[in-house]
């Protein structure tokens, strides 16, 4: 298989971090409906969960900060690759990278797997152009990578990344910083990122900036209803990536949106 | 995991002033005491999560859920529910002293264990500085100062606590030194639970003695040896 | 004047295009809780509004799409000057520029008006940095230059802009594209400016990425509460323009808005 | 402009199947026909906007406003109002045959001027094929399809269409080559006023004969010369 070959059985996937780190096996029933699976993102070494409050509404969407809680790919691996295997969609694993040299231990570890999709490399927010183009080299190899861009960044990385060698890219959701208020009175921030119906309008717009600029690019962010995945897809969109919508109305949604795509 | 619907048949007013609702429902869909359901109205595109449901008291075919609850919801609306959801409250079979503390504004998710303790014959009293509705006589109330006493009396302990309470925990309980609690007991931690058990966002990690636990699938309630 | 004497009587301002041409005069009570009047955007020549629909509501906010009408700089200026002058706050005229060239025709009939506070320029979304150094070498002058960036690009262009001679950067609403459900069935898309509390978190995240910078902002998007406006002040913006509160909850905010940030 | 407070009284169905809300307001807040109120509620912070509001009825104090209405709100609700704002239908004091024509999906805004002719005792028409309350039966009520003759009887006409209608108005209206109507007349246009009239956010532009006209502050009543 080489790295230009992203094979979705549909459109339709889930965001890394929405569905944990492997299909369990008493949804497969429901996850049936899903193009390929995205694990939760997997770091080198173990992360622990982040401090503080991890889960703030605000008008339209919500903000998370939890860290990427993960055991590390060792452990994973041993835990979850037989499911993966199993698993009766392609499942992409997302890859939270460190540096790029965490890419030369990752990567032969997940070559030697059988049938995994892909990978999904997310980027940090304060990449620049040399180091995105970097984190891409590093990760082409024999699967097809998809390199998650931070939003704020996506469409002005996007061009040198799909040079680099990406299959296609994605868009992580857009960070932001919120307000909470303290018990003893004065508020204190909490940055994290942003979910909900509020960011699709941003997210349609970046990726026909994407797709107008001739890019391949899975969509992402704030996808609530059918049309506007449908409206992803029509503007240019390989497949999109659900997130908040799972966790609101659960997987019943997979087999139901599928079938009203199709 | 099951999916059911639900109507908003009354709304009251907890002793705090908070909404809750009376949902109508199948029997199969109500929560052992600790149990979650997962909420949300069809009709509402603007709404990004579902809503965690707990039951502040059970009925028939239905139950109070108890605050904090979308001020949108009004009598009449029907929901889609999944769950019951994560792992309730299990009282061993020997208890007969039953000691509940509510350590937030709100005793409301203690009470259908209280229900269910009163029902099997257990002495039940309830340690708490939350307001409380009219409770059965037989209820000792008293306030939370005194919960240390009650590691004596109790052969159980249930604790309702919010996710920033746990480290306060063995001061509330007036423990010292990183020793145990006297009795054995579980506590349900409430934290926002975004993806409800439905994979790891993580966002409900709850820090236990070797780690962290997931409220969502773990919990909501642990028991207190995660602690010590 | 220099141009870096941007001068405020307190730090609370209307985004360009919420408050029309000039203060009007019956309102001028109301107005004197304000800092500074920001005008609706001049172009050289006169622009018409938008086709089809210009205001969009989706969760946590709204879009609008209107083209910003206006009569062109010229009758604005016959129409409006004698109003600036009696102003009791700094009027801020706001210029559409179309063009770098179109600012040596209007910043001669600026620069020669009595008792204006300052400019602030408007760049097109798809400015690059040497655009945008370019258009801010174009109009510092004798007035100090507020030159307001697209907001996608708004972290990335600041340090060029500012210096290049803008006195401060700001922030234009964020670009986005909604669905249309038409009587014919199908969804259609329209593109515009997005306004509402949902735009905060993000507002706030790139404040705070500039003033990290050591540059010059003045805040905005999405703020909807004194709280909002303060924690944006203590992230270090010289001052926030307001825009959708005010037209929810009107001109009676300003005092009051005053009196709580004292 | 003023500012006032509201009560939600009650709610109703319009004909459509609509919400109307009867709010209790002072007499000077009262919007004539055709004139507007912004409203929101000061407790919900997640409303972006203030909604307009339009009399249905008219009441001694207070108004049934007309649909569309934010579906938070709900009998005891108090909220913030601003008004009335806006140019409002304006009857020549020898109109004796008033035509209405409500050109949506309903005839609710046209109904406090139907009201007000009522008392003048002006004979009074309404074209519509929108769904109906009761009305009082000295009002004639005819399909759509009879407007042009309409122009013939009327000595006024009222239109209430959207913006997106105003381009097919004379076709509606029967006129051919660009000859204005028979009689006289105002159309009250509905367009988002996002902004209210507070300062040109010109969102709300209504395309005119020459050029263009803002609903907030020209209108949102026009004289149909407007347009001929
Ligand atoms: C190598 C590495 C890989 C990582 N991989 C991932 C990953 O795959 N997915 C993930 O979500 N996290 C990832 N992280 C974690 C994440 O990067 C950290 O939380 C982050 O480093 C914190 O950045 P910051 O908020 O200090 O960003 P800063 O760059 O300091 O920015 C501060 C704020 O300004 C905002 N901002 C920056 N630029 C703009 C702009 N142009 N417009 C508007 N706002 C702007 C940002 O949103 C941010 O909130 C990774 C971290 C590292 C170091
Ligand atoms: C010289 C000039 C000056 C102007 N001045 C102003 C002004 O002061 N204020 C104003 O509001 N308008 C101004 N305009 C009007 C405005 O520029 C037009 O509406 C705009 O040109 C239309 O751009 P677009 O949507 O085709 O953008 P494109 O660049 O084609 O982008 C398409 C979409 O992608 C989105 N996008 C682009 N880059 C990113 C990114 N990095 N991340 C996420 N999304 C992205 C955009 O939001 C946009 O919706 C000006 C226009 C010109 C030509
Ligand atoms: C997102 C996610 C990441 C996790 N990462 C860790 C981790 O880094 N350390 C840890 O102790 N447990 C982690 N866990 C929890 C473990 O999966 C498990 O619940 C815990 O280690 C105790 O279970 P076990 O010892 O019975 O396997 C994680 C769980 C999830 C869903
Ligand atoms: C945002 C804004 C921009 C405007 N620009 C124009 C314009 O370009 N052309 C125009 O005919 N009217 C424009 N108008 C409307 C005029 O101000 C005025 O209402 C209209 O020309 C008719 O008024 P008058 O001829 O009595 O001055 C604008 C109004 C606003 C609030
Ligand atoms: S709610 Fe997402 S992991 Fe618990
Ligand atoms: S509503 Fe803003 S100009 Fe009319």
């Amino acid at each position: 298989m080489s790295k230009y070959d992203l094979v979705f059985a549909n459109p339709l996937m889930n965001a890394a971090g929405t569905l944990g780190f492997a299909p369990a096996s008493h949804d497969a029933q429901a996850l049936s409906g899903l193009g390929a699976f995205v694990t939760d993102p997997l770091s080198l070494g173990m992360r622990t969960p982040a401090h503080g409050p991890h889960c703030l509404p605000y008008p339209g969407g919500f903000l998370l900060h939890t860290g990427y809680p993960n055991p590390g790919l060792n452990t994973a691996l041993r835990r979850h690759a037989a499911r993966w295997a199993r698993a009766s969609q392609p499942v992409i694993v997302h890859l939270l990278v460190q540096k790029v040299e965490d890419l030369s231990w990752m990567l032969p570890r997940l070559e030697r797997l059988e049938g995994l999709g892909g990978l999904e490399v997310g980027l940090p927010p304060e990449v620049d152009a040399s180091a995105a183009v970097a984190f891409t080299r590093a990760a082409a190899g024999e699967l097809p990578v998809i390199v998650r861009l931070p939003f704020e960044q996506a469409v002005q990385l996007a061009p040198a990344v799909v040079d680099a060698g990406a299959a296609a890219v994605s868009l992580s959701p857009p960070r932001g910083t919120l307000l909470v208020a303290n018990k003893s009175g004065s508020p204190h921030l909490v940055e994290g990122r942003l979910y909900g119906p509020s960011v699709y309008p941003l997210a349609l717009a970046a990726v026909r900036a994407i797709t107008a600029r001739g890019l391949p690019v899975i969509g992402a962010g704030g996808i609530y209803t059918v049309e506007q995945a449908r409206a992803m897809l029509a503007s240019g969109a390989l497949a999109v990536q659900l997130d908040g919508i799972i966790w609101k109305e659960g997987l019943q949604i997979w087999n139901c949106w599928k079938s009203m795509l199709a | 995991m099951h999916a059911y619907q639900a109507r908003i048949g009354e709304l009251r007013l907890d002793p705090a002033g908070q909404v809750q609702a009376r949902l109508d429902c199948p029997p199969a869909a109500l929560p052992a005491p600790g149990q979650y359901l997962l909420a949300y109205d069809p009709q509402d595109a603007s709404a990004a999560l579902a809503t965690p449901l707990f039951a502040a008291e059970l009925l028939a075919d239905g139950f109070w859920a108890a605050a904090p609850l979308p001020p949108a919801w009004q009598p009449g609306l029907v929901l889609a529910l999944r769950g019951p959801l994560g792992k309730g409250f299990a009282l061993p079979g020997d208890v007969r002293r039953l000691a509940l503390a509510a350590l937030g504004g709100s005793a409301a998710r203690l009470l259908p264990l209280a229900q269910q303790a009163l029902r099997q014959d257990l002495s039940v009293a309830l340690f708490t500085a939350a307001a409380l509705p009219r409770l059965p006589s037989s209820i000792e109330i008293n306030p939370l100062g005194m919960l240390p006493e009650a590691l004596a009396w109790a052969d159980f302990l249930a604790v309702d606590l919010s996710v920033e309470q746990v480290e306060s925990l063995a001061g509330v309980l007036g423990l010292q030194g990183g020793l145990p609690p006297a009795c054995p007991g579980q506590a349900l931690v409430s934290a926002a639970m975004p993806c409800g058990g439905s994979g790891g966002c993580g966002a409900c990690a709850i820090p236990v003695r070797r780690g962290w636990k997931l409220a969502c699938q773990d919990g909501p309630v642990f028991d207190l040896r995660a602690w010590w």
